[in-house]
């Protein structure tokens, strides 16, 4: 029997839009769908997707289950005596109604979509700039809430995955801040370059940061660490060299200059 | 020519120098601003009458509208707006610099737009439902984009967060207002339509993504 | 000039309709550049006789000279270029100057207005903590902007002075009360859900306009 189905099985969001295809495919009065048929044509195209390894998701499995009630309902015999007093609702009203909302919001996307097509044959060349005083140059981010929620969550998120080293003021030592810098390098920016400002501004004591310059002294000379300087005067950049990891191989290197610093 | 004050006006079709003077200063802010300004607003910063400057501006978009013209003034997100005409888009774009990407929306992306727009303000399980696929990721993408916000939460259990159409969402599908939008019925009696005409005929290629879907394993 | 006797040699009746169509692309094409362009450059690329399209282009100079206009199109650099008149700048630079500029915040300014929306009241080190990110500079920004104010102070060792949002932060993100600032959950929620239903990578035509994409395989 020759399928309806289009087996591009991915073009459809959703088992709606499954559906739709195969009532319009067929030009099957949507109205009076045959739903034993669909049903069979549905169930077919699931037992398809299976054998070829895609994916369903649950809202396609719930669709099989609500057609194959749907069709329960409608090959049960009903009592004509209650269908007087009661008229019973055809089971499939439902559904159609779902569907026809369903394409409804598909002839939307579309429209959207063809207004998105003339929107894209059109240019502007607002010139306002010349015409904004120097003084209220604002620059920055026109921002939403969306933004407010999306910048906290990036913060957080930031903060997670910051090494945390618990350093009491006192106990600080070189080779301490050679681990911290080597703990940033081998998590937080494996190739990138990390600024030495922003490295020095998150310690907290004067010996820290003391300790911390020396560290970058050592791991500059064993060629671990080197500086980089997009411009004259501008911010000095620490990037991971080629010596990283020998530097870091052995403990001895550490325990070296660990007594250099006794 | 010498520059019409109004003072010197007194008489003898004072309106139309003082009219002309107007018109040429909303030309100039029109083709400046690069958001659409409604009329009141240009009307309260110049401190004109709303109905003269309304009525100037109608008449620039008309002006404009000409076919000796290449620009256009359009009425948008509920103000004026100067663009190039879309009839000349395949001579203009080779001259177009600085060309903005196009806003690249997946189809599941325009018809979340697309519930959101009719049905706002909409909470998630709201959307979902009509479009009967579990799933808001593409909401992040249309909160990213600033084509819908957030419009307070819905008294119902939960407190959902309800979501509306942005300024920017007109700007970008070229609207003037909400109520320009083809209304559902409309769409209804197009559906009934393809029974009988299921082939609607195939357009251009688009800038447009696929819907989500990685490709077909097995062909 | 040269160029009018050689125009008038070639023109014939019905070329009205087509100069006019010409011309609004000229006038798009000067819309758009912000570089002059020259005649020969544009009448090269739209592969139309230079003579025309300096005739156009002259007209078009001569039509924006008309004082309804606050545009005009002037000869520079050998090019052509639209601008508004000078007589106008001082209208549309005060016009400009009442234009209110939406919310503009820093990335450091932003990320510490959220800090104090979601953690507040909140004291400078505690929201360096949590930013990472030593240096109080944009607090005073924020101070400034009446987005935040200080709430007292923690009875903690310095006494650091509290921070909370205002009701301007209330009314610059359309707020009703704080308890409608979205949750990080569900936030998080409209990531997680994108599971079942993965953004497309950019690319390819989208399938709404051929319904009937791939042929349906038979069975």
């Amino acid at each position: 029997m020759s399928s309806p189905l289009n087996f591009h099985l991915e073009h459809y969001n959703g088992p709606l839009d499954l559906l739709l295809d195969l009532i319009r495919k067929q030009e099957i009065n949507i109205y009076d769908i045959p739903i034993a048929q669909i049903t069979a044509q549905y169930l077919e195209y699931m037992q398809k997707a299976l054998e070829m390894d895609t994916e369903l998701s649950a809202e396609f499995i719930y669709m099989a289950a609500t057609l194959i009630q749907i069709k329960s309902k409608t090959l049960l015999p009903r009592d004509p005596a209650l269908q007087d007093l009661a008229p019973e609702e055809d089971p499939r009203t439902e559904l159609v109604n779902q569907l026809l909302e369903h394409e409804r919001f598909k002839s939307a996307a579309e429209m959207l979509h063809q207004k998105r097509v003339v929107e894209e044959a059109v240019w502007s060349n607002p010139q306002i700039e010349q015409f904004r005083a120097e003084d209220d140059g604002t620059p920055g981010l026109a921002v939403t809430l969306h933004d407010l929620v999306k910048t906290f969550q990036g913060v957080l998120e930031r903060a997670k995955n910051r090494p945390v080293y618990e350093i009491t003021n006192e106990d600080v030592s070189v080779p301490d801040m050679i681990r911290y810098v080597r703990a940033i390098f081998e998590n937080e920016s494996r190739h990138g370059v990390v600024s030495a400002r922003e490295l020095f501004e998150r310690q907290r004591s004067r010996r820290a940061m003391i300790c911390l310059f020396l560290a970058l002294l050592e791991l500059v000379k064993l060629q671990a660490v080197g500086l980089t300087q997009g411009d004259a005067f501008g911010e000095i950049g620490l990037k991971r060299l080629k010596g990283f990891d020998a530097a870091f191989s052995t403990e001895t290197n550490l325990a070296a200059i660990e007594e250099g610093y006794q | 020519m010498d520059e019409i004050d109004a003072s010197q006006l007194t008489e003898e079709r004072p309106v139309e120098n003082l009219d002309a003077h107007l018109k040429a200063i909303l030309e100039a802010i029109v083709y400046v601003t690069d958001e659409p300004l409604s009329a009141q607003q240009m009307a309260a910063a110049l401190e004109r009458p709303i109905d003269v400057v309304k009525r100037l501006l109608d008449e620039l978009v008309e002006e404009f509208a000409a076919p000796g013209h290449g620009l256009s003034i359009r009425e948008i997100a509920g103000g004026y707006k100067m663009a190039t005409k879309a009839e000349h888009h395949e001579a203009v774009r080779a001259f177009v610099k600085k060309l903005t990407p196009p806003l690249k929306l997946s189809l599941a992306a325009l018809e979340t737009l697309a519930v959101i727009a009719y049905k706002q303000p909409v909470t998630t399980p709201e959307i979902m439902d009509i479009r009967g696929v579990q799933g808001a990721s593409v909401l992040q993408t249309l909160l990213d984009r600033k084509l819908i916000a957030e419009a307070g939460r819905k008294t119902v259990v939960g407190k959902p967060i309800l979501y509306k159409t942005t300024k920017e969402f007109l700007v970008q599908f070229g609207l003037k207002d909400l109520s320009e939008l083809p209304t559902l019925k409309e769409f209804e009696e197009l559906g009934r339509l393809s029974v009988s005409e299921p082939e609607p005929e195939p357009q251009a290629e688009l800038p447009l993504e696929t819907p989500d879907a990685p490709p077909a394993k097995n062909a």
